[in-house]
């Protein structure tokens, strides 16, 4: 067919994995352009996910740490809250990296074609500007890097007091009474900033426990901390309805921990899920299989079905993380490249932003559990930690896992402040396959709540003189 | 006796619960080929070390 | 000789190497007997070292971040400040510490033994109380860790408005103008908090550079950043002189920086160093040598040239720092148990807990200068962390340095918030023998901080895709 653009290397999505596939295959020399629907690169993570959550995230700490500084002889006021300067500082981050990223894709020459892009074959993509102006762009290698959406309850009515993540950080005013439709990561991300600016928080999740995916040990102490946010946290419980009224949305809810009455909420946030994007690209045109979910498979090298044309991110399954998406990136490149690259990642951690930060690593007890693999487990309560202690701050612990066959470190869990700063050197360790006497014998920096890792480590051993006398294994 | 592998000063490179075993069994890590990438010396090395009755195995070069 | 009380082990001195000394040999099985000076346990880190200082750097940082705030839309009134009750937090963090050692030595049949200790013999120890009461403790085996304390200057008066590190977090009143003499680490941290508290601080230092021994592109940005805090910050000059005079205390300088007219101070605090006190514990009474400078010098086992007696911690020499005191604590103890136990770190890391932190660990670029070793360095900008924006904190950055020949990470150093935490996974990296593919390709979690260390070791290899495109090496 005919081609407007002709170049070695596509990459459909420029979020992070295909930022980043872009990148890295520029720099390997070859000629690439990144096709992307938005005029601002970063997809979901720099736009609307991981970055404006956490700039709202951190504003939050730091505001709930002023509450405890009271009890240290340093006394704030309540703060004047200027929703739209925040709104603002958190619009300038995202302004920050997302200009950095169309300067870096300059830098690099790859050319970015703004618009929707299609396969209309194994060999080209057709792209439709928001004018309807259209590209037809040819290339001998393709990179899937169309991400996720969120997913929409098929029942709630259209409304601007109805919103998925994205509304939730456009911020618009802080309601009083917010429901959070689902306890996962990212929904309590968000109840955690609107709670800490005012709003009473309910959630309500059809499982038995919120986040989802982490060791209840460590999400206990999270709940623990949080119960204040939450007027009502209803697990095991359907939301069966929901109706606009003028008063606010009025929600139904059926199960275990069912309010009989329906709720009143000024915003409710449904946070469900995301599902992946593979059936909106034309795939099929392009010979490349995706499932009914809409996923697409992949092999180790990041290959679909048809061996030139390859998938990342969110769009090839879970978890549905912007670091897995960005190492997926660099293997597709390189193998698109010609390379040996392989993804063959130990270990793809998991944080919850909260507060506390609740981070973990490899495989959980859980996931042992289930496995039947056979575990030491190891905890260093941050009760002990000086400087918890001083940072007032010691409700959390430090878990570490242990295969009791090889002694190799498996997993390993924290909650606490700054959990997921602290959980990559577990990431390390479990790619390194460090035994206990690698972390224990390490010597970690005093007082640091990284050493909480060390003492784990110690624990395991018995070792450990900064707790009380273990028993004897 | 033993030639050693390296040069007199240089740390092996091995990991803190493989140079406390080498300790723990008197084995000089200077004298222990080291099979991992960039010559990292691990417990399979010592293992072999050993049952070599102490002669450090010539890199098959 | 007669003794009141006999034991495996005595410990000299409770300090981080004192009571983890003496707390393992007990775990270990061995009759213990630990000798301190003092009422409470912990010696100088818990009582008027690590843990005050840094209970009062977090209030400090947190006062800090507060203003930063102001630029997200969240605007605080100045606080309230009541030093009698951040005095009163600060003593309630180390009671909780100390009061947790005294638990743990009981838990663990660890014989306290209240008293300054001396050697009689080779076997024995006086222990004299403060009432003037008289043990005699026999031994089989000893372990040293007396500790260090602040070096005094000559020529200062004697003077509540004088003081050392101890004086300094007694926190007595917020000085208008203070002078800190010695620029390392301890006096630095220290001016963080008083000039948080409002203080305006002077700073006085030999040397050509203030926190001797971190790399200078680290100590760089915290002295953009802390430049504000400071008057006058005189480098390569000397304090030859000071008068308290009632209007306060009158110093006067020479050297390069040196103003000519003496100047006055409310709070003079002196921090040119600690001196080990190897002399002052009878130690030729038991054949143990003693340095002129008063180290005591040991092997790898941590013993002494009495093979039974050991020493460890600040008496044995630098870096005098409590995760190593601890550390060597662990080994001599397991030593005296007949186990073949060695002290063999490849690195012991160090961090000024300032705002920002500064951290690092192994070898510095100064250190493979002076060794002549080669090295490649990679360095990875925060003002590229998306984390660090979004935390309005993207001056810092984080560099490994790789050993040209081997490519194994030899050593690294951060400076940014939270660097003390973050620098645990470097101190993993190098013990392990870290090449930069182990490090860049284990997955960090997006986004943090700590991803910063995972993309430095992309840089090192040129495969950073969340930085300009680096040149072909
Ligand atoms: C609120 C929230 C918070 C989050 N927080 C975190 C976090 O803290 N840490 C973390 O790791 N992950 C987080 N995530 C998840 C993270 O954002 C995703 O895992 C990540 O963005 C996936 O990257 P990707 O490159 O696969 O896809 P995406 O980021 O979804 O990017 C896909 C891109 O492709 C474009 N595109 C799709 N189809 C087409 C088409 N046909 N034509 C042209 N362009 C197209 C889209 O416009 C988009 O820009 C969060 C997500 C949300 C919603
Ligand atoms: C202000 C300040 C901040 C610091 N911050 C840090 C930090 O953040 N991180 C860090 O790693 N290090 C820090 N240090 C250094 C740290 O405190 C020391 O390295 C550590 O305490 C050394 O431990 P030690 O067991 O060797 O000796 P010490 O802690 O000095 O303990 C020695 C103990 O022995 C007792 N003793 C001495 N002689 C006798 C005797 N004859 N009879 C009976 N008892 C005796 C003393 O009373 C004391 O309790 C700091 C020091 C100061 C002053």
């Amino acid at each position: 067919g005919k081609a407007d653009v002709e170049c070695e290397v596509l990459v459909l999505g420029a979020g992070p994995g295909g930022y980043s596939a872009a990148f890295r295959s520029a720099d390997l020399g070859m000629k690439t352009v990144l096709v992307e629907r938005y005029a601002t690169l970063g997809g979901v993570c720099l736009n609307v996910g991981c970055i404006p959550s956490k700039a709202l995230l951190h504003t939050a700490a730091m505001m709930d740490e002023v509450k405890n500084l009271s009890h240290h002889g340093i006394k704030y006021a309540a703060p004047e809250v200027d929703i739209d300067a925040l709104r603002g500082f958190k619009d300038g981050v995202i302004k920050k990296l997302t200009g950095g990223l169309a300067g870096m894709a300059k830098a690099r020459k790859v050319e970015v074609v703004t618009g929707v892009g299609s396969f209309l074959d194994a060999h080209h993509v057709e792209v439709v500007a928001e004018g309807g102006g259209k590209k037809v762009v040819k290339f001998a290698k393709a990179i899937i890097a169309a991400g996720s959406q969120a997913v929409k309850l098929p029942f709630m009515p259209e409304d601007e007091r109805v919103v998925d993540s994205t509304g939730a950080l456009l911020l618009k005013s802080i309601p009083k009474r917010m429901l959070v439709v689902g306890g996962g990561i990212i929904g309590l991300e968000m109840a955690t900033v609107y709670s800490t600016l005012g709003t009473r928080i309910d959630v309500v999740e059809m499982l038995d426990g919120l986040m989802q995916g982490a060791d209840r040990d460590l999400v206990k102490v999270w709940e623990k901390v949080n119960a204040p946010r939450f007027d009502h946290v209803m697990l095991k419980t359907k939301t069966v309805g929901a109706k606009a009224t003028k008063a606010g949305i009025e929600v139904s809810f059926e199960g275990e921990k069912a309010p009989k009455e329906p709720q009143l909420y000024d915003l409710v946030l449904v946070a469900v899920g995301r599902s992946p994007n593979g059936k909106k690209i034309g795939a099929d045109k392009a010979g490349v299989a995706v499932t009914d979910r809409g996923f697409i498979d992949v092999d180790k090298q990041m290959r679909t079905n048809v061996p030139h044309i390859f998938a990342i991110g969110d769009v090839v399954g879970q978890p549905m993380l912007a670091h897995k998406a960005v190492h997926e990136a660099h293997v597709a490149a390189e193998v698109a490249n010609g390379q040996p690259a392989f993804f063959d990642a130990r270990q793809i951690p998991s944080v919850a932003y909260t507060d506390p930060e609740v981070a973990w690593a490899g495989k959980t007890e859980e996931q042992c559990k289930a496995e039947g693999l056979k575990i030491g487990k190891a905890v260093f309560p941050w009760a002990a930690s000086g400087r918890a202690i001083a940072n007032g701050r010691d409700e959390g612990f430090t878990k570490l896992l242990f295969d009791e066959a090889t002694h190799r470190i498996v997993g390993g869990g924290i909650v606490g402040t700054h959990a997921g700063d602290l959980i990559s050197e577990v990431c390390l360790a479990i790619e390194m396959g460090c035994e206990p006497g690698d972390i224990g014998k390490t010597i970690h920096p005093h007082p640091t709540l990284g050493e909480s890792i060390g003492m784990a480590a110690e624990v395991f051993e018995g070792h450990c003189t900064d707790l009380p006398p273990q028993k004897k294994k | 006796a033993p030639v050693a592998m390296r040069a007199p000063g240089e740390k092996p490179i091995a990991s803190p619960a493989v140079r406390q075993r080498a300790w723990e069994l008197g084995i000089e890590l200077q004298f222990v080929h080291g099979s991992g990438p960039a010559g990292r010396i691990t417990h399979e090395d010592l293992d072999i070390y050993l049952v070599s009755g102490g002669q450090p195995r010539v890199a098959s070069a």
